[in-house]
């Protein structure tokens, strides 16, 4: 079998080059893998397009990657919020590009991108300035905007267990994005706070397929926010 | 919190009191989403006995009241990054599952806070015009599948305009979808042939409503909102 | 809590009408509703659109529906089967209509039914019999058909365990279509093997949110096919 | 089964030495999906220490070999609808995750029976031309979807006819997508000059292989197949 685990970050993120696409899981704090961030931090890349819910909390984690001055567009739902003030400093000085989408959008056109479609009709956003230049379709009576799939070159994914074939369970809340991502990219980057055998997770709960994970980094005990370690 | 601790505006109801309004309306069996801001103030005012169950886009089906002390879970928070409990017999999703459930129809309302509401339903929460970019996040989509979209807000902006008006000039969220507005003046329908003001606040009449409101109110029929004591 | 539990099969699937759409799970044998099939048939309704992979096995269950005149068109992947032989005899016979879809396309258009999605463009069958005079988009190169959502008045699932809000799980390869159908239908009839108190399903494992299930019925200890009970 | 029992043919391969051919051409770490029929032969075939994981459309990811008496599972069936066991490490997920995997480019490969097969890489397997409507299954998907197709087949019909042709003149199933095929009479290699013979069978000669094939084969290079004794 296989080897996916990586027993250093510098191993686990070694696939992440500068003008990557990247998605960094996570909806509010649950779910944000922290550590892999930091090792993409660590390697020093530049020009990432980064697909993230929001912009970054205080000065750690994708607040941390944004400062530094690896990202040169964010694809993001949610990215006025007073704790993502590293973002709004850049965005204020032109920068960092962004690009807005409603969040089911968002999460529609990554397992689009995941399930190998080429795009799908929403009524999302009809009408509004984020359809704007979209193609619109009636299909009986009712307008829908026709988006695209979003793929990316790697996904960055928080798990709570995760077995030797890459099968993953997610943690209450933490789930959100991740199994979604995990679909989206051509190289899956997992940080799980457990490993467990081969076999040991009841082939009836695994949320994400371990054919969608690449490579896997055990962080040690399950805990928000690196700093509560 | 009593009617009398409002003292400037002393006709204006609280928070906690447009909060019980929208409550009464959830009816029982219903799937709510709550938009975050004034709507989370809801869940304390429903009625006992009354089975109303809440879903949080990220993932939350079934999400409770805020945990008691002790008992905090970090991993499970709403929409407003808050953090919440699960009622027994809830589940979790993951972001992709969560928006079908609002934009399939499951949604039996979404109760969300605006900066413009038109005569013809149309709804604006999430950008101001003067604005180069707002934060979306899910009400895109949550406003265009809900089986109906309750607005809750102050009637006018802070500096007393009119946020119901006839026709939008704020970006738009979603067009046609605004089935009731519940302010701190009163609480109107919006139908086919227009706006109608269904209840006033204790204290103010139908004029002073349509003073500070933007477009044309059916006045015909108004009852007093009863405030608890 | 509304009550979703029907006490008798006849109650069970008392919403299935002469005319309706009904999609019916399973693939094989594993997780085909046999018992609400049955209650179906029992009702003696008339013109019923089915959907489901498989076209009946041997004279029971599926085969039954069919033989005794209640189901007027099929949508099915896969109805040439050996053992789909009542099936075979009214095509032939031109008694009933068939409109084969590929398999990954049935479920996505189901999914995209329950998802409030208006269509989606897949790869599958470009360049054949079965896209034509489907609209083809070229996205990036590539050719897609655009397929459109099935959503139909009732499904008919068959699960392992279910509790009170109508949280389901399932059983191993009787996964299959059931989760799918679930969201598709205006109103979903589920068979379970066995019923469990509120809060007994673990949240992180449920499958099926209840919020798609509006009725299910008990059978007792779970077997595949009636017979070998 | 030996070589010999073919008595009247004796050049042709048997089944499980074409599925011997097959296994060793299946790479270490590979996904592969199964056709019905004739592929079902290959996995007792996988070099031991070879790590090939095999998928099953109906939402079985990582099917293990037929169950020993008395550990038979009715619930745990292949595409096929034979009784199957799940891998350590194996996960049930439901139909539309099954196919995202097949279409989403997950599928390492797959192996599928075919009727006919162009020399452009034409598959035609769901429907014969005389046939009024056919079985399409996963298959139309699983081509689409899958990295490269392997076919596996006779060479020729039962009347003598061949298989392999030039243009096709049955009903597609998708386009350009068969990589190799292997037959009882030949492995042959689909590429973008044409079709390249790249080994026989033991007592054949390219010329015996040419005679009965419908599409010109470069036979600069040929070896012969090694068969066990």
């Amino acid at each position: 079998m296989k080897n996916k685990r990586a027993d250093t970050l510098e191993d686990a993120v070694d696939q992440v080059q500068d003008g990557a696409t990247v998605l960094v899981a996570g909806f509010g704090e649950p779910g944000v893998p922290e550590f892999l961030i930091d090792g993409v931090c660590d390697r020093g890349v530049r020009g990432l397009t980064v697909v993230s819910n929001n912009a970054g909390t205080g000065r750690s984690g994708l607040a941390r990657l944004l400062g530094e001055g690896c990202i040169s567009k964010l694809i993001c739902t949610f990215p006025w919020a007073k704790e993502s003030f590293v973002f709004k400093e850049l965005y204020d000085a032109g920068k960092i590009e962004l690009e807005i989408v409603p969040q089911g959008t968002l999460a529609e056109r990554m397992r689009t991108a995941g399930a190998g479609l080429g795009g799908f009709l929403t009524p999302t956003a009809v009408g509004t300035d984020l359809a704007e230049g979209k193609p619109v379709h009636n299909i009986d009576g009712r307008d829908y905007v026709l988006e695209l799939p979003l793929r990316a070159d790697i996904a960055l994914v928080k798990a709570y267990k995760v077995d030797p074939r890459g099968n993953l369970i997610f943690h209450k809340a933490a789930r959100n994005f991740n199994p979604i991502m995990a679909m989206a990219a051509d190289y899956t980057i997992v940080e799980a706070a457990e490993e467990v055998a081969l076999g040991a997770l009841d082939p009836e709960v695994i949320v994400t397929a371990g054919v969608f994970v690449d490579r896997y980094y055990i962080t040690g005990p399950y805990a928000i926010g690196k700093e509560k370690q | 919190m009593s009617e009398t601790s409002n003292l400037l505006t002393p006709h204006l109801m609280t928070r906690d009191q447009i909060a019980a309004c929208v409550a009464a309306d959830l009816e029982d069996n219903w799937l709510v989403n709550l938009g975050i801001g004034m709507p989370t103030l809801i869940p304390s005012f429903i009625p006992q006995g009354r089975d109303v169950m809440f879903h949080s886009e990220n993932g939350v089906v079934g999400m409770g009241p805020p945990p008691a002390p002790g008992e905090e879970e970090q991993d499970l928070v709403s929409a407003g990054k808050g953090l919440v409990t699960l009622i027994p017999g809830g589940a979790y999703v993951h972001h992709t599952d969560s928006f079908a459930i609002a934009r399939g129809g499951r949604l039996d309302c979404a109760v969300l806070g605006a900066f413009q509401v038109a005569g013809n339903g149309d709804l604006c929460n999430w950008r101001l015009p003067h604005q180069k970019s707002g934060s979306v996040g899910g009400a895109m989509d949550i406003a265009a599948g809900a089986k109906r979209v309750f607005v809750m807000m102050t009637h006018t902006t802070r500096e007393g305009d009119a946020k119901i008006v006839a026709e939008r000039s704020y970006p738009l969220t979603a067009g046609g979808v605004v089935r009731k507005i519940y302010t701190d003046m009163a609480v109107i329908a919006v139908t086919t042939n227009g706006l109608v003001l269904e209840a006033v606040a204790p204290g103010l009449t139908a004029e002073d409503v349509q003073a500070v409101t933007g477009a044309p109110l059916d006045t015909a029929n108004v009852a007093t909102i009863a405030v608890a004591a």
